[in-house]
């Protein structure tokens, strides 16, 4: 259970970030998923890229709805706050969260029946909003917590364990997500650690809705031969059409790139995120070419992996409200409130 | 009941056809009335849709300052054809209907015992005034002319308040004197003196405003420091978060960089808009949602988990007639159920309940700091009476000592103090917990769930852990019996009888009990002001033998309520429902007890 | 109270670790005992989570056929080392404990009071089989084996259940066979001779069968002639429409086009899920949805609708434990307030309330034909231990006879001979007007709303208009107490007091009442079957001073549907609530009622 | 109010359709929306397209949610069913309608707010069950109902009629629509009747759901100057890329079109849709050219009109849950019920 906490002995010679914290103190409580969820994987690159990053835990707010997925923000960053929601209405919440204390890192993690099927109106229109943060969706084509009926995002033609076909188009959330205009969209796999940190960490930076599809098999109900969000399936599909590797404000590019091949986009704090082209054709600040490219592969059974688009310079939340810089839940009650003499004058108004 | 019209106490009702400007017409009416000192009362009947409807508005003058509707008609101005025979039919014997003689309706207009008086709106209008739109618009000015020479309104009033309305467009100003003009001319002409009954220049509107409660809760959210309105548009709440991010431009923006100190979300449904309050509140920040009944039924599992989960939120529910889309023009008392017991599973709310727009200030800021006391949500359960129509009632007051009263929430300096932070723990052993706020300090951090969890904020599935919570959330709902405001009692020991009322019913009541008392009937009064009830609600169920539970719904829900969370035998209670979507009134009242009395002498 | 297990009368508790398989090995045992002919109860405590948490299974022998938990555990099989020391201390004193003893726990199980038993279960599994998971599986048969030679199981009805389980899998039931005997072995080789109870063939369960409330609804709603089960899958409804799907695959496919006679959507939400059933039930379907609390909670706006635009609806909500998220895999019946007046405005609810799965099958037809006949949603209010638990029911009847109710539909003929129809026009006077189904005849039309309407299905913002509609529904409702099944009831007119129960309740009140008769405590007995409640009831209520309301929630709420909704004084109504999300159990009971009357007694 | 019908005097000489009804019969109630509102041409049109298809009136189910445009199905077909539901879930009250009696024609009518907000969930999954039904959003970019507030198909940089500009990105129907896997996607003009008639004939016919947006402005609340959905604006924006003729099974075309121009798709009951390109490189047959095409013109602020996309092949609703053909509301008690026979066989499985 969740209050078992992981037992804090730190080894030695673990690597220590620029707080002196070591990933250890990144971690949360024991999971209670299932052995070989795909989920754990994710949980586990969430505490390298917070780690690596070096982002105070408590200045982190972890956010989810309701399922196997929505379960995991308990299981990394335990000091940090977290906001176990109701189903699919998460991103609401995080609207709301962020909307009043813009200095925090804000985290949502869900799954794919809790945010394509329940909570699809508020995921969209939270990208609509830009709201400032990371939404990663867990995404194993099933409901695990309720045991293993197709969600939206099952393909046709997938089997469930009994032998039942998916007849049901899915919905795609990177192509959702592009068009509701969407500043950063990126998929993912949670057996490809490699390819999913450095995206954590370019998502956690951005100044926008960072959307991240992470295809994370559900061992127990969706990993039989016929799925098609397997651990064989997916490996076996795996099309990565672009790498991204984040590179924090203070470092330089140690790695040499060819000309040509990769695209730099400087995030807003002076992080660079660089994109490496697996596809040649592929232009990731292109959101019409992304969707063709998505649409195309999709048809093609391959699963398009990478950083797909991003965009870095479309206003978020506060800027399209007009909202000060400073949090709104740290203004000075008197900075707020009228008083007396203001309401006097304001009733002249009245009579 | 009443006596009939006299001077400073009569009623005027102005049907018409909405879209075609009637408001500013009927609010110049009732605001000249208002600065000469006589105490008014508005209300709007108005259609749910934009344009072509009919829609009523009626302005009761009344010196002695009763503020329900009469639920008389004087003088009745017609202006809707399609609506002549229902708008004659109701008004009082002896009194008086105006209508547009251009096309004269004798055929329809056929009442022997009341006087109509044709007035060629149309034509003088049409003589006057060339653009199509300004011959509509002045015609309904010009009904307030006539008005104006048959009641004897003070001129120089209504001069200075167009004055001040168009100050910085003389030429509607001049369009609008005309109009004046032409009907006060035209009655002057035409009919010989002014009514038996008149409108004298009074001193009775000193110190007073006129202003909706809409308005007022907008205004008590500013001035109680709420940082998030998130909203979906909906009648009749609609005019809250305008009034909201009015004021907020007013008071909180930077005029340099154009920023503000406050954010207002139009979100995509109410389901959302609560959930941004949640986030909002879980945050550390003041938060509130405002809307109507659809919206609290779409609410539900948010405030459930708002309950169980323990964070402050404020939600203004504007009532409306329901059930279902309802009327929603309409107004009604009808949510106090589903209110007190919104979401599934053993739920429980907190509610306030204003009775006009002086109580939406003041409430709407004591909702904030109930919600942050208690960590849970609170709803302001007002009404469309309250909300949308134009009040009078004392000015508005702020005392500029008042500090928000934010709860328990454990600062960075505590948290760095103790041995460790545990969410749930009822320290102070008054069912209320110590929290903390997001980024705060890394000891402070927990996870906040709607799942079983224990004391310590973990996630459990055990009946005993689970046991602890749900009987400490008993535990502060018994302290907040001490926390809410008491009601309103109006009692003296030598009567065994009385009323209990609520919200927007108090004027009509506050009537009828003088009019009873003219009568002999002398009634105890106690006016509910909160949920759950406290010891003075008791008190008073205990002290009295027959009790009027007067409320403006179908299913007797705050007799409904009493009966639950009070002690008190059913029959003590008696229902005394209204609930055809207009407004209470005093006539009812009396009506409804005298017959009641009556049935009582002949058992 | 009671005296301690004997032959035929015991209870056995699992204690293992969640998806390890265990499901199959304790309902063999179970039905092992009901083949031998002993009644059983079966309760299963899971939790809300996959794999690798502690669960536990519960069986109750018992001869005289009581079909409540015991609320005692006589034999405890410890499978789970991480709750050694909780299952420990709930078994009885006297009792016996067993474990896996390939590592043994003196320092843990160290009660002197029972005797603990280990057997070497990993050990002995290991050495027979190779596959790893296999090991973990057949554990769990093994500890089967060890019962079986424990409790002098008949070992023709093991091998019986067991060939007719793997039917077409022989090296399962090789397997399984062989786990058996390993247990059984060991335990007749290293324990001298069976328990001091045991259980011993008998014939008390003849013509019944073992049921889960939730196949039991999905078969009602099958037999009721239900097509469309629209859901949103939650726990621990989840199984209705499972079980309606294959029931449906089973009786309503055609084999050669593989169509079927019916649809199962599983919609994007329950707000959805109800719109579907809406649309259908408007349509002329026979439509429901499956849910639960939060289920509830979101389906408010539109429970609202179906009330006041009149459209038949049938939802069945298995209650689990609130508020919000609660505690999924628990039980408790704290959704009926919310259920019977989901919505704003003044909205009230047919409800009935199935106390077993045989009860679940008849029911759930019967909410057809109310939810026809009254044109209006019915909710079938169940729980979680009803719907998941395994239970013992007399054989399913059904009468062939039998013809769905469809209420006042006009056929194309009907709509022919009329000269005009109009939509809500009492034409009957119960409140009940007629209505026409899309598609049947032009002169049908009518237009469905939820805003305020006429008679005549015409839109209104009318007050008089409004009134009669919602006065009818009222008159509408008082219909419904005609219709509605009438409670059960045990009575006695020598008693004065009594017990009022609903639902899952039952079996516990039912053997409560025979211990405290026992003891010269006699109590009469109402079981409320449905919401809003007839004369019987009123009836009960008049003829007690004293009546205890069971029920399994915090907030007493049927006591308050009680207050609300007939004519009862509140001191009558003495709450005996439970609210740990276990099932409730007789001793609860017998001693909550002892307590009081001693209470009684003292003062 | 709706209940005044209009006097059914028909002029003797009014054309009648194949059923022997002329256009009057095809009327309604009387509209209670503003002059020049254009949503009642959008109902004009309606009347227009039903009594050409020569569709029994009572044959046809009219659903809508709440506002302005949802008021709008009292004011056509008053012989038709009508369901004016609850706000933005009107989508799950058609498909539960059509879920049971497949035999009807269902006309969903809706708003911007009703569809893109409160019910964007519901109607984005509709469409991806594909619900055989025409379902039209009387696009305003406002609230008409509750009195102008923006709207999620806002335009960027539109103005309020109180001056307030809106910074949020618009939600796109077509575009969404496409995303979804709509099978049949048109956007069109209140203005442009002759444009909208045949979409609204070829869309009812259509098997599958059929998403029209029809820009259709408030004059009360956004038909001003600085309005991105006044009628000016749009008339001077619009663009349409491809007309689209109807042709009932038995009618020959009879116009003749150039070779290359011209795209005939045959619809399931053997009527045709005759597509005219007025944009050479138009293509409604592929979904990834007709979403890029949408998305430049969109940042062109060009409003691109006409069927822009149709498939008529993929299975509807009924096909994917394997439904059999007769409507479900009229299979007979005897048939659905399995009787007690069955039941006591059953039985045996449960001892
Ligand atoms: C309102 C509501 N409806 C239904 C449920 C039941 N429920 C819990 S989790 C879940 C689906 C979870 O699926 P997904 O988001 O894909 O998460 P996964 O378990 O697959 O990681 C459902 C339907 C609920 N908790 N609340
Ligand atoms: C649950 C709920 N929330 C809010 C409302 C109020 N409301 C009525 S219509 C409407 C918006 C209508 O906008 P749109 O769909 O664009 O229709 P239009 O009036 O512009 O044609 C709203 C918010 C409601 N009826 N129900
Ligand atoms: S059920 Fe599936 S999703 Fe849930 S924990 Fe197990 S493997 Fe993961
Ligand atoms: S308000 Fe706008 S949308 Fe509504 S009827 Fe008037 S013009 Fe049409
Ligand atoms: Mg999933
Ligand atoms: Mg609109």
């Amino acid at each position: 259970m969740t209050y078992i906490r992981r037992p804090n002995v730190v080894h030695p010679d673990m690597p220590s970030n620029e707080l002196g914290l070591t990933a250890r103190d990144y971690e949360g409580g024991i999971s209670s998923l299932c052995a070989g969820c795909g989920h754990d994987s994710v949980t586990s690159a969430f505490v390298q890229a917070l780690f690596e990053l070096s982002i105070p835990p408590h200045r982190v707010a972890k956010l989810s709805g309701i399922g196997c997925s929505s379960k995991t923000p308990a299981y990394f960053a335990s000091a940090s706050h977290g906001f176990n929601s109701v189903h699919g209405r998460m991103p609401s919440v995080a609207t709301g969260a962020n909307s009043v204390n813009r200095d925090l890192h804000y985290i949502g993690v869900s799954g794919d029946g809790d945010s394509l099927s329940i909570g699809f109106g508020q995921l969209c229109h939270a990208i609509r909003r830009n709201v400032n943060m990371l939404y990663v969706i867990d995404n194993n084509g099933v409901y695990g917590l309720t045991k293993g009926q197709f969600s939206a995002s099952a393909d046709v033609g997938t089997t469930a364990k009994k032998g039942e076909v998916n007849i049901q188009p899915p919905i795609d959330a990177c192509m959702t997500a592009l068009t509701m205009g969407c500043t950063f969209v990126a998929r993912s796999f949670s057996g490809d650690k490699e390819q999913l940190v450095p995206l954590l960490k370019a998502g956690l930076v951005h100044k926008g809705f960072a959307l991240i599809d992470v295809v994370s098999p559900c061992v127990t109900f969706n990993d039989h031969l016929g799925s098609t969000k397997s651990y064989d399936f997916t490996r076996q599909h795996y099309h990565p059409a672009i790498h991204a590797d984040f590179i924090a404000p203070a470092g330089e590019i140690t790695a040499s790139y060819r000309d040509g091949d990769t695209i730099s986009v400087v995030l807003h704090d002076g992080s660079r995120v660089v994109l490496r082209k697996v596809d040649e054709q592929y232009d990731p600040t292109d959101r019409i070419a992304s969707y063709a490219f998505l649409q195309k592969h999709a048809a093609a059974q391959e699963i398009v992996t990478g950083l797909l688009f991003i965009d870095d310079a479309k206003p978020d939340m506060h800027e399209t409200h007009k909202v000060v810089e400073q949090p709104l839940n740290s203004i000075d009650f008197d900075t707020l409130c009228p008083g007396q003499s203001a309401l006097a004058e304001l009733q002249n108004r009245f009579r | 009941m009443t006596t009939g019209p006299k001077d400073n106490d009569f009623t005027v009702k102005i049907a018409n056809v909405n879209g075609t400007g009637s408001a500013s017409a009927n609010t110049l009416l009732m605001k000249v009335l208002f600065r000469m000192g006589i105490p008014v009362v508005a209300k709007n009947y108005f259609p749910s849709n934009i344009q072509g409807f009919p829609t009523w508005y009626e302005i009761r003058a009344n010196e002695d300052g009763y503020l329900a509707r009469s639920g008389r008609v004087d003088v009745m101005v017609a202006m809707n054809a399609e609506t002549y025979q229902k708008d004659q039919d109701c008004v009082a014997p002896g009194g008086f209907l105006i209508y547009d003689s251009t096309w004269p309706r004798h055929r329809i207009l056929d009442r022997k015992d009341i006087t109509i008086l044709g007035v060629p709106l149309a034509q003088l209008c049409n003589e006057n005034f060339s653009a199509s739109r300004a011959r509509i618009l002045m015609k309904n000015i010009a009904y307030v002319g006539v008005l104006a020479a048959l009641l004897d309104l003070d001129m120089e009033v209504v001069k200075a308040l167009l004055t001040q309305s168009f100050a910085s467009k003389a030429q509607l100003l001049d369009a609008n004197q005309l109009a004046i003009d032409l009907g006060y001319r035209y009655a002057k002409e035409h009919f010989d003196g002014s009514l038996p009954f008149r409108a004298r220049s009074s001193d009775k509107t000193d110190d007073h405003i006129i202003i909706d409660g809409n308005t007022a809760t907008g205004l008590g959210c500013v001035y109680a420091g709420a940082t998030l309105g998130a909203w979906y548009p909906i009648t009749p709440s609609t005019s809250i978060m305008d009034a909201f991010r009015a004021f907020c431009d007013q008071y909180r923006k930077d005029p340099e960089t154009g920023l503000t100190n406050s954010c207002v979300i139009q979100a995509e449904d109410e389901l959302s808009a609560l959930g941004m309050v949640l986030g909002a509140g879980w945050n550390g920040a003041r938060a509130f949602t405002s809307t109507s009944g659809p919206g609290i039924s779409l609410m539900n599992e948010f405030l459930g988990y708002g309950y169980f989960a323990e964070i402050p939120a404020v939600l203004i529910d504007v009532q409306r007639c329901g059930p279902s889309t309802g009327m929603p023009t309409r107004t009604q008392q009808s949510d106090i159920m589903s209110c007190a017991y919104a979401s599934h599973g053993d739920t429980r709310h907190v509610l306030l309940f204003p009775a006009n727009p002086g109580e939406c200030f003041s409430m709407s800021v004591q909702a904030f700091d109930l919600a942050e006391q208690l960590q849970t949500p609170v709803i302001v359960v007002t009404d469309l009476d309250i909300g949308m129509n134009d009040w009078m009632c004392p000015d508005l007051q702020w005392d500029d000592a008042y500090q928000p009263n934010r709860g328990k929430v454990l600062s960075a300096d505590d948290l760095e103090k103790m041995e460790a932070f545990h969410r749930y723990i009822d320290a102070d052993g008054d069912g209320i917990a110590y929290r903390t706020l997001p980024g705060t300090h890394p000891k402070g951090a927990y996870f906040t769930r709607g799942s079983g969890h224990n004391m310590y904020g973990a996630y459990t599935e055990d009946s005993t852990e689970y046991r602890e919570i749900v009987d400490r959330l008993l535990q502060k709902w018994e302290a907040a019996k001490g926390f809410v405001p008491e009601p309103e009692v109006h009692y003296s020991e030598k009567f065994r009888s009385g009323i209990i009322s609520i919200g927007s019913c108090h004027d009509a009541v506050v009537e009828a009990r003088d009019r009873l008392a003219d009568s002999g009937v002398h009634l105890n009064y106690l006016r509910v002001k909160a949920f759950p009830f406290g010891a003075r609600v008791q008190e008073f169920l205990d002290a009295h033998d027959r009790i009027y539970v007067v409320e403006q719904n179908r299913d007797a829900q705050l007799r409904g309520l009493l009966l639950l969370e009070a002690r008190v035998e059913q029959a003590t209670l008696v229902p005394l429902l209204h609930f055809d979507g207009l407004p209470l009134n005093a006539k009812f009242l009396v009506d409804a007890i005298n017959t009641d009395l009556s049935k009582g002498k002949a058992a």
